[in-house]
C-alpha cells in the first residue's frame, strides 16, 4: 500500500508503554505484543496482546488515520516471557497463529505472529492452530466473547 | 352640459405637517376636458390619487360615477395614466397591455389595434425593460384607451412623449371626450393645454385657485393687454410721453392695459393719427394667466 | 524499647494471644509476626524497616497489627516489599489502624485467607515514577479478605488484587494513584462505598467474573471512572462517576453484565462499548451531562431498557404528556453522524459545520434511518439517586 | 372574478417564469433533495430499511425548511417591490379587488412551488425508489410529502404577502420575512420545548402544548407526515405529542393557515397606500 | 466658436436586431446649447449614455474633453440628468445633493445655494419618497449644478418641471452655456427649444438626419412658406383659379410655396390688385422642420 | 479616492440606518447568540473549560450559519436594486469609480455588520463571563471570534455584491444569494461529507480533503477559530482533528475570500450596463 512508504518506523517498546484498552503496562506482561502508529499523534498505542491489536483494527471506531502496524515477532523472541524490546514486524507481513488454545499477556486466547513462515508452523504444530495473514483473521479470534473459564496453555 | 361624472367637494388631505389638498370643490362632466395646472407639489397627482381611491382623503368626499372611489364601480369608470408609468420590465408591451386588457374586461384581441394607435406595434413583443422612456408612456397610454371610461385622469400624459405623438394625444383626448369621458389632464405644457381644454383648474398649495373657462379666466384675472404700437418716422418719444408705455428697439412703443381701459387707450392712440403707424394686440396668454392665478402674484 | 530488634527479643518472649503495646517512638528493625500475637503501637510508635525487606510480615493467624506508624520497606517488587506483608498462613490476620508512609507497597496480603485490612492510612511513593511504585494493597491469592475504611494515596493502584476470590473492598479512599481498584482474574468479590479521586482509572475490573462493583464513587479520574475488561456476569450497581476527563465507564470484550442505578456525569463520554461487548443490561442508569453519552458502534439495535424502565438522560429534551416518569418516545444516544465521525475521523473537521447539523437535525427528526446502535425504549424523565459516600472534596485532608 | 384572478396568475406566472424563479426553485429542491438522498443512502445502506421511505423521512425535514424559505422569498417582493416600482398604483386603478391580486399571485406562486417541490421531491424519490425499491406505503408517503409540502408553502406564501404589504419596502420585507421564518421554523419551537423542559411535565405540557405545537403551520406539517406514517411515528420525538392530539388537528392547522394568512396578507394590503 | 468639448464620430450601437445608433456623428463646442431632437426610441437616450461611458458603443469613437467615455476625467467634466431620475427614497434631498457634492468634488457649503436655487429649500430635509415629480426632477436639476462641468447632457430637462421651472431651467442653461459649458438637451418641447439653443441635432431611428441652426435647417429644408391671402369681397374663388391655393373659411386662400417660389408669387399676388385685402407670411417653425427631418415625409 | 469611498460609505451607511437593516441585524445577532449561550448554559458540564469559552464555540457555529446570511441579505440589493430603481447611472456618471462604489458600500455594510456583531457576541459573550467566570485565553477566543465573523461577513458581502451585479435584478439577486448561502453553508460540506464517507479513508480524505474544506471561507472560519483555542476545540469536540492542516491555510483562506470576492465583484460590476 501506498502509504508504507512513508509509515513511522515501530518505536521499542518501554516500561511506560501502556496497553491501549486497560490501561496497563505492556512490558509486565509476556506474550508478543502490538502498536499501531496514528497519524497526528506523537508515539504509537501499543497493545499487550495482539488480540487487542487486531480487535483495534476490527472495530469500525478510528481515532485518527493509521500510519503503521507492527507486531512482535515471536520467532525472534527470547521465550514468551520475554518477547524482546526491538523484534517489531510489520503487521501486514506477519504470519499469525490463531485457535492456539494459548493466553497472551493479559491471559485471553492470544493470536501469535511470525516474520517467519516455518516459525509459525512450528508452534502451530506444538500448540496446534492455523496460520492466516493479517487481513484473513477472523472477527471471532479476537472479538468473541472469552470464556475465563477455558484452560489455556502457556507457552514457554 | 353633461351629467356630472366626478364629484370632488371639499377635498382635503395631509400629510405629516403637509397640508396637501385643502378644500378642494371641483366637478368634471362627461365629454368635458379640464386641465389640472399647477406648480410642483401643488397637489395635482395628489387629488387624481383620491379620485382613483389610492389614497384616503382626510376631508371632504369625491364620487365617481356616483360611487365611492376605489369602489368596482368607480374603477370600472376610469382610465389612469400615471405620472410615473412603471411595468414590469420582464413583461413585453403586449402582455402588459393584455393584462390590463382582461382586468378592463375588454376584448383582448383589440389589444393589437391599440398597440398600433400608439405606435408600438413593432415593439409589442419586446420586453418592457427595453423601452425607451417615450415608449413606456406610449404604453401607459394604450392602456387608458382600454374600455369605455366615465372620466380618464391623465397625469402629465405628455411628459416623455415626441412631438408626433402629442398631437396623436390630444386627438385621442377629443376622441375620448367626443365619446363622452370626462377627461382631467394634470399638465404643465400650457401651450397645448391651452387649445385643447375646455376648462381650466389651477392648484396652489393644495388649494384650488381658479376653475373655469379659459375666456372666463381671462376676464377675472384682469390681466392687462399688451398693445405694441410701432410708430411712423422718430415718433415713438412723443407716443411714450402721451402714453406712459416703454419703448422698445427705436420704433416701438409697449403698453400694457387693463381690460376694461383697452378700448380707451385705442381711441386714444387712433386719435394720435399717423404718428402711429400700426398696433399689435396682444392679449394675455395662458401662460400669464398661471403666473398670476398659481403664484397668487400681481403683474 | 526503643532499641533496634527490641521488638524482635519482645516477641521471641510473647505467647499467642498476647498484645505487644509498644512505647512512643520509632523502632529501625523489620518485624516478622510468626504467632498469634497483636503489635500495638497505641498511634505513638513508628516501625521503620531501615530500607530493606517489608517491615512487618505476617505468617501466623489471628495476628493483628494496629496503631503503628510504618516507615521504610525495601523497594524490591519481585520480593514485593511492603510495610506489612501477610504471608500464606496469616488466615485473619488483622491490619488495623496503622499509618503507612512511603513504603514500596502498603500491605501485601499474599496467600492469606480472610484477612482484615481496616481503617489503615496508606500514603505510597511519591519520589519515582508510577511505574516503579508499588500498590497500595496488594491481594493476591486471599480469599476471603475484606480491606475497609483506608485511605490510600500514591503509589501505583489503591487496591491491586490479583488472582483472588471472595474479596470485599469497602469504604476505602483513593486518590493521586494509578488506578482505584485494579482486579486481575477474580471471582465473586465485592467493592463497595469507596471513594476514587483524581486517581488514573477508578474501579478497573479485568478477566474477572461474578464482580459485585457498587455504591462507589469516583471523581475526576482520568481514563475511566469504572472499566471492565474481559470481565462478565458483574454487575456495576448505584455507583457515581463524575467529570472523569475520558469516559465514566468503558466496556472492553465484557459480557452478561449489569449495569444499573448508576450515575455517570459530566464525562467525555458516559459510557463506551467497544470490541465484542454484548448481552449487558443497562437499565436505570442516569446518564447525565456527559459530552457523548453513550459510544457504541453497532450495526445493531442494543435496547437498554427492561420491563418498561431504561435510563434517564440529561440532553434528551422530551415531553412526558401522561406524567409517568417515562418519556413519551425512544432515545437514541447516538445518530448516523457520530457513526461517521467514530469511523472516520476526517469528518471530525466537519463538526460544527451545517451541514452536519443538518444530517444530525434530520437524523433526530427521524431516527428510522440510524443504522443500529442504543436504543432506549423508556426513558425515565428524573435520575435515579445514588447512594454513595459523601466526598468531602477535601483533597489534601 | 375567476377571470381577473387568472389574468394576474397568468401574468405573475410569466414573471415568474422571466425571473428565473421557477428555474431557482425547482434547481434548489431538486439539488437539496437529491443531495439529502444520496448523502442518506451511503450509511444506512446496510439497514436493509426501503430508501425510499428513508428518503421521504429525510426530505421532510427538508421541506420545513426549505418550502417556508422559498415561498417567503417568492412572496416577499410582490407586493412591496411593486409598489416600490410604482405599478402597483396603476394596477390598483383597474377594477379589480386587492383580494383578486392577492389570489393571482398565489396562484402562480404556488404552480411554481407546486412544480418544483413535485419536480424536487420526485427526482429524489425516483433516485431512491431506483436505488432501494419502492412500496404503496412509501410511495403514498412521498404523495403526501408533496402535497403537504406545497400546503405548508402555500401559508408561507400568504404570510410573505403579508409582510410584503407590512413592509413598505422591499428590502425590509425582505428582512421580515427572514424575521418570520426565524421564528416559525425555528424559534417557535425552540420556545416550546423550553416551556416544557420548564414545566417538567405539567399541565402546560400535558393540556396545551401539543395544540401551541400544532398551531404552528411547520410544526402541523411535521405532525400530520409523521403521524401518517407508522414506521416514522413511533421512532419521532414528536410522536408522543401527535398522538396525543386528535388525527384531525394537525392536518386542520395546515390547511386553515395558507385561508388565515391570506386574509390576514388581505387586510394588510387593504391598508396599503401605493 | 471655442474649443471641442464632445467629439461623436461615427458612433453606432446596435442591441439584439436594433440598430439603436447608426454612424452618428455630432461635435459640442464649448457654450454651445444643442438640442437633440427625435421621435420615441430614436436613439437620444442611448447616445446620452454612450457618452458617460455607462453605454459601451458597437462603432464609432467618442471623446469627452479628450478623454474616453467614462474615464475618470470625462466623467469629471460632464454632468448629467438622466430621463427618469430615480433617488433613494429613504434619503433626503440633502443628503443626496451632499452626497453628489461630495462625488463632484465641490464644496459641501453650496448644497443648500443648490437647493434654494431649484425652489427645494423647504422640503429639502424631507425624504425623497414624499417628493413630487416635478421636486425630484428638480433635486436632478440641483446635481448638474454641481462643479463647473464642461459638459452637460441633460435628457429631458423639463418633464414634471411646472411652467415657472421650466423659464428657471432655461435661464440656468443659458448660464451654464455662457460660464463655457457645453449642454446637450434631449427634448420634446420644440417651442422652448426653438428660441433656447444654438443648434439642432435630430435622430431619426438611430441616424443623425439633421445637425446646424434653426436657420440653415429651415433653409436646406427647403418647406413650403404658408401665404394666407385675405380675399376682398368675394374674390377668393378668382384667388384659388389664379394661385392654385387651397380656400380656407370663404374669405381666404391658402398658398404654400417653397422658398425660391415665395418672391414670385408675391409679386404675382401684388399685381392681382385690390382683390387681396391681405397677405400674411408663415415661414416653416421648428415643429414643421421636426416632422421633416424627423419623419422623412414630404408636405 | 477615500474620500469618494467615504463619501458613498457615509450614505449607504445612512440607508442601512433608515430601512432598519442595522437594527435588525443586532437584533438578530443579539437574540441568536444570547438564546444560545443561555440554552448552551445548561448540559455543557464541565469540560474543564469555562462558561466564556463553552459560549464562544456555539456561537462559532451560529456564526456560520448567520454571518453569511446578514451579510447576503445586506448585499443582494445593493447593485441590482440600484440599477433597476434607475439611480445607479446617474451616481455612475459621478467621478467615482465602480471599485469605489464598491468599496463605500462594502465599508459601511461591514460598519454596520461589525457592529451588530459586536453586540451580539459582546453581549451573549458578557453574559456567559458573568455567568461562568472568564480567562484571559476565553477572551481572546471571544475577540478572535468576532474579528473572524466580520471577515467571514466581509466575504459574503462581497460575494453578494457579485452576485447582485450578475443577476441582473433585486429579486433574481436575492435568488442567487439564497442559493449561494446553501452552498457554501450546507451543501458544499454535505457534498464533502458524502465524499468522505464514500471515499473511506482513501487518498480523497487524506490529502484533498482539509484543503477543500478550508477552501470554502465558511469552514476556513470555523478551522481558524476552533484550532486556534485549544478551549474551544475542546468544547467543539474537534480537538486534535483541525492540526490536520498548517496553522496558516484557514487564516489564509479567510483573508483572502473578502479581496477575491471583492476582485470578482468587482469584476461583474464593471461588466454590468446600468
Ligand atoms: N436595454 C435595452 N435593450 C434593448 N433595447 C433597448 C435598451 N434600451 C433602449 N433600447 C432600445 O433602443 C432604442 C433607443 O432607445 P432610447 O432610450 O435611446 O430612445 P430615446 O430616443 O431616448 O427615446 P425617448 O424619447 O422615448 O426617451 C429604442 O428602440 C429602445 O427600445
Ligand atoms: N407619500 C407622501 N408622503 C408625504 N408627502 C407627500 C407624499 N406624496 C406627496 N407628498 C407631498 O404632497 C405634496 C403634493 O404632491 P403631488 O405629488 O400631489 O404634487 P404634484 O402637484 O403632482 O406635483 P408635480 O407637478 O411635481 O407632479 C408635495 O409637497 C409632496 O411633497
Ligand atoms: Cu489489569
Ligand atoms: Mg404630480
Ligand atoms: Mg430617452
Amino acid at each position: 500500500r501506498e502509504e508504507l512508504a512513508e509509515a513511522p518506523p515501530p518505536s521499542p517498546m518501554t516500561d511506560e508503554a501502556l496497553s491501549f484498552f486497560c490501561q496497563m503496562n505492556i512490558s509486565e506482561h509476556a506474550g508478543p505484543k502490538g502498536q499501531i502508529h496514528l497519524k497526528g499523534m506523537p508515539g504509537p498505542i501499543f497493545f499487550a496482546q495482539v488480540r487487542d491489536l487486531v480487535a483495534y483494527l476490527k472495530s469500525p471506531e478510528r481515532d485518527a488515520e493509521i500510519t503503521a502496524i507492527y507486531v512482535s515477532d515471536m520467532g525472534a523472541a527470547q521465550n514468551w516471557r520475554e518477547v524482546g524490546h526491538e523484534n517489531w514486524i510489520s503487521a501486514e507481513s506477519a504470519h499469525f497463529v490463531i485457535d492456539a488454545g494459548v493466553a497472551g499477556g493479559m491471559g485471553a486466547p492470544e493470536i501469535v505472529p511470525f516474520a517467519n513462515a516455518g516459525a509459525a508452523q512450528d508452534f502451530a504444530a506444538r500448540y496446534g492452530g492455523s496460520i492466516v495473514a493479517l487481513s484473513a483473521i477472523p472477527d471471532a479470534a479476537a472479538l468473541a466473547p472469552v470464556d475465563l473459564d477455558t484452560p489455556l496453555e502457556d507457552p514457554a | 352640459m353633461g351629467e356630472i361624472v366626478l364629484n370632488i367637494e371639499n377635498a382635503g388631505k395631509s400629510r405629516a405637517a403637509l397640508q396637501v389638498l385643502d378644500g378642494v370643490s371641483l366637478n368634471a362632466a362627461t365629454g368635458q376636458r379640464i386641465a389640472l395646472l399647477g406648480h410642483n407639489g401643488a397637489g395635482k397627482s395628489t387629488l387624481m390619487k383620491a379620485v382613483l381611491g389610492l389614497t384616503p382623503l382626510s376631508a371632504g368626499r369625491i364620487s365617481v360615477a356616483g360611487s365611492a372611489p376605489g369602489s368596482a364601480a368607480a374603477r370600472a369608470a376610469t382610465a389612469y395614466l400615471p405620472e410615473a408609468v412603471a411595468f414590469h420590465k420582464s413583461l413585453t408591451g403586449r402582455e402588459q397591455l393584455t393584462l390590463f386588457a382582461r382586468l378592463a374586461d375588454c376584448p383582448v384581441a383589440q389589444v393589437a389595434g391599440y398597440l398600433d394607435r400608439v405606435g408600438l406595434s413593432e415593439a409589442a413583443d419586446r420586453r418592457i425593460g427595453t423601452y425607451s422612456k417615450g415608449m413606456r408612456q406610449r404604453l401607459g397610454l394604450a392602456q387608458v384607451l382600454l374600455g369605455r371610461p366615465k372620466l380618464a385622469l391623465l397625469d402629465e400624459p405628455t411628459s416623455g412623449l415626441d412631438p408626433i405623438s402629442r398631437h396623436e394625444l390630444y386627438a385621442i383626448i377629443d376622441e375620448m371626450a367626443e365619446l363622452g369621458t370626462a377627461v382631467l389632464i394634470a399638465s404643465h405644457t400650457l401651450t397645448e393645454v391651452e387649445a385643447r381644454t375646455d376648462r381650466i383648474a389651477i392648484l396652489r398649495a393644495g388649494r384650488l385657485v381658479a376653475d373655469d373657462t379659459l375666456e372666463n379666466l381671462t376676464l377675472r384675472a384682469g390681466l392687462p393687454t399688451r398693445l405694441r404700437i410701432r410708430a411712423n418716422g422718430d415718433a415713438a418719444g412723443r407716443i411714450v410721453d402721451a402714453t406712459g408705455g416703454t419703448r422698445v428697439n427705436g420704433m416701438s412703443v409697449d403698453l400694457l392695459c387693463a381690460p376694461e381701459r383697452k378700448m380707451t387707450e385705442l381711441r386714444r392712440l387712433s386719435a394720435m393719427g399717423d404718428v402711429v403707424a400700426d398696433i399689435e394686440m396682444h392679449p394675455p396668454r395662458l401662460e400669464d394667466l398661471y403666473r398670476h392665478y398659481s403664484t397668487g402674484e400681481n403683474h | 524499647p526503643l532499641r533496634d530488634g527490641a521488638i524482635a527479643e519482645t516477641l521471641d518472649l510473647a505467647a499467642p494471644g498476647d498484645t505487644l503495646r509498644l512505647r512512643p517512638g520509632t523502632y529501625v528493625e523489620k518485624t516478622l509476626l510468626d504467632k498469634s500475637v497483636t503489635l500495638d503501637g497505641g498511634g505513638v510508635a513508628t516501625l521503620d524497616g531501615g530500607g530493606q525487606g517489608s517491615v512487618v510480615t505476617i505468617t501466623a493467624p489471628n495476628a493483628v497489627v494496629q496503631g503503628l506508624t510504618i516507615v521504610g520497606s525495601g523497594s524490591d517488587h519481585e520480593s514485593i516489599d511492603s510495610g506489612v506483608q501477610l504471608l500464606k498462613g496469616a488466615t485473619g490476620a488483622v491490619v488495623r489502624d496503622n499509618h503507612l508512609i512511603g513504603n514500596l507497597y502498603g500491605v501485601d496480603i499474599h496467600g492469606a485467607h480472610d484477612a482484615l485490612v481496616i481503617d489503615n492510612r496508606i500514603d505510597g511513593r511519591q519520589d519515582r515514577r508510577m511505574n516503579d511504585r508499588g500498590n497500595g494493597i496488594y491481594v493476591w491469592n486471599a480469599p476471603g479478605a475484606q480491606v475497609t475504611g483506608n485511605d490510600v494515596r500514591w503509589g501505583r493502584d489503591g487496591i491491586f488484587v490479583n488472582s483472588s476470590k471472595r474479596n470485599l473492598f469497602s469504604d476505602n479512599r483513593f486518590r493521586d494513584l494509578r488506578f482505584a481498584v485494579h482486579y486481575m482474574y477474580v471471582n465473586n468479590s465485592e467493592v463497595s462505598g469507596n471513594i476514587s479521586i483524581g486517581n488514573d482509572l477508578g474501579y478497573a475490573v479485568m478477566f474477572s467474573k461474578r464482580v459485585r462493583v457498587t455504591g462507589n464513587l469516583s471523581v475526576n479520574d482520568r481514563e475511566h471512572g469504572i472499566m471492565l475488561n474481559y470481565t462478565n456476569s458483574s454487575e456495576i450497581t448505584g455507583n457515581s462517576v463524575q467529570n472523569g476527563e475520558n469516559r465514566c465507564a468503558f466496556l472492553y470484550n465484557s459480557n452478561k453484565n449489569t449495569f444499573s442505578g448508576n450515575r455517570f456525569q459530566g464525562c467525555e463520554i458516559g459510557i463506551h462499548f467497544t470490541a465484542g461487548s454484548a448481552d449487558n443490561q443497562i437499565t436505570g442508569n442516569a446518564f447525565i451531562a456527559n459530552r457523548t453519552q453513550v459510544k457504541y458502534v453497532s450495526t445493531r439495535w442494543d435496547e437498554w431498557s427492561m420491563d418498561g424502565v431504561g435510563n434517564h438522560w440529561s440532553d434528551f429534551a422530551a415531553y412526558d404528556v401522561d406524567g409517568n416518569g417515562i418519556a413519551d418516545t425512544a432515545y437514541r444516544p447516538n445518530d448516523v453522524m457520530d457513526q461517521v465521525l467514530w469511523t472516520q475521523p476526517a469528518a471530525k473537521l466537519l463538526l460544527g459545520s451545517p451541514a452536519v447539523q443538518l444530517v444530525r437535525w434530520s437524523q433526530a427528526a427521524f431516527p428510522a434511518l440510524l443504522p443500529g446502535g442504543v436504543m432506549d425504549s423508556f426513558p425515565l424523565m428524573q435520575p435515579a439517586p445514588v447512594s454513595v459516600p459523601e466526598f468531602g472534596g477535601d483533597l489534601d485532608g | 372574478m375567476i377571470r381577473r384572478i387568472l389574468a394576474v396568475a397568468m401574468i405573475e406566472a410569466t414573471i415568474t417564469r422571466r425571473n428565473r424563479w421557477l428555474l431557482m426553485a425547482t434547481v434548489i429542491m431538486v439539488l437539496f433533495a437529491v443531495a439529502l438522498t444520496l448523502a442518506g443512502s451511503a450509511p444506512t445502506g446496510t439497514l436493509g430499511v426501503n430508501m425510499l421511505t428513508v428518503s421521504v423521512a429525510s426530505m421532510t425535514t427538508l421541506s420545513v425548511y426549505l418550502a417556508p424559505l422559498l415561498a417567503l422569498m417568492m412572496a416577499f417582493d410582490s407586493i412591496a417591490g411593486e409598489a416600490e416600482r410604482g405599478g402597483l398604483g396603476l394596477l390598483l386603478s383597474y377594477p379589480v379587488s386587492r383580494a383578486e391580486i392577492l389570489l393571482g399571485k398565489f396562484v402562480a406562486h404556488l404552480s411554481a412551488l407546486a412544480f418544483a417541490m413535485i419536480v424536487g421531491f420526485g427526482v429524489a424519490g425516483g433516485l431512491a425508489a431506483v436505488q432501494g425499491g419502492v412500496d404503496a406505503a412509501s410511495l403514498v408517503a412521498l404523495v403526501r410529502l408533496i402535497l403537504t409540502s406545497i400546503l405548508l408553502g402555500a401559508a408561507f406564501l400568504a404570510l410573505g404577502y403579508m409582510l410584503s404589504a407590512l413592509a413598505g419596502s422591499a428590502t425590509g420585507a425582505a428582512g421580515l420575512s427572514a424575521g418570520l421564518w426565524m421564528v416559525f421554523v425555528v424559534l417557535y419551537d425552540l420556545g416550546l420545548l423550553g416551556a416544557v423542559v420548564f414545566d417538567a411535565g405539567g399541565w402546560f405540557t400535558q393540556t396545551l402544548f401539543p395544540w401551541a405545537l400544532a398551531a404552528n403551520p411547520a410544526d402541523a406539517f411535521r405532525l400530520w407526515n409523521v403521524a401518517a406514517s407508522d414506521g416514522v411515528a413511533m421512532a419521532t420525538g414528536l410522536s408522543g405529542a401527535a398522538s396525543a392530539l386528535p388525527d384531525w388537528v394537525a392536518p386542520t392547522s395546515l390547511l386553515l393557515w395558507p385561508v388565515l394568512a391570506l386574509l390576514l396578507a388581505r387586510y394588510f394590503f387593504e391598508r396599503l397606500e401605493p
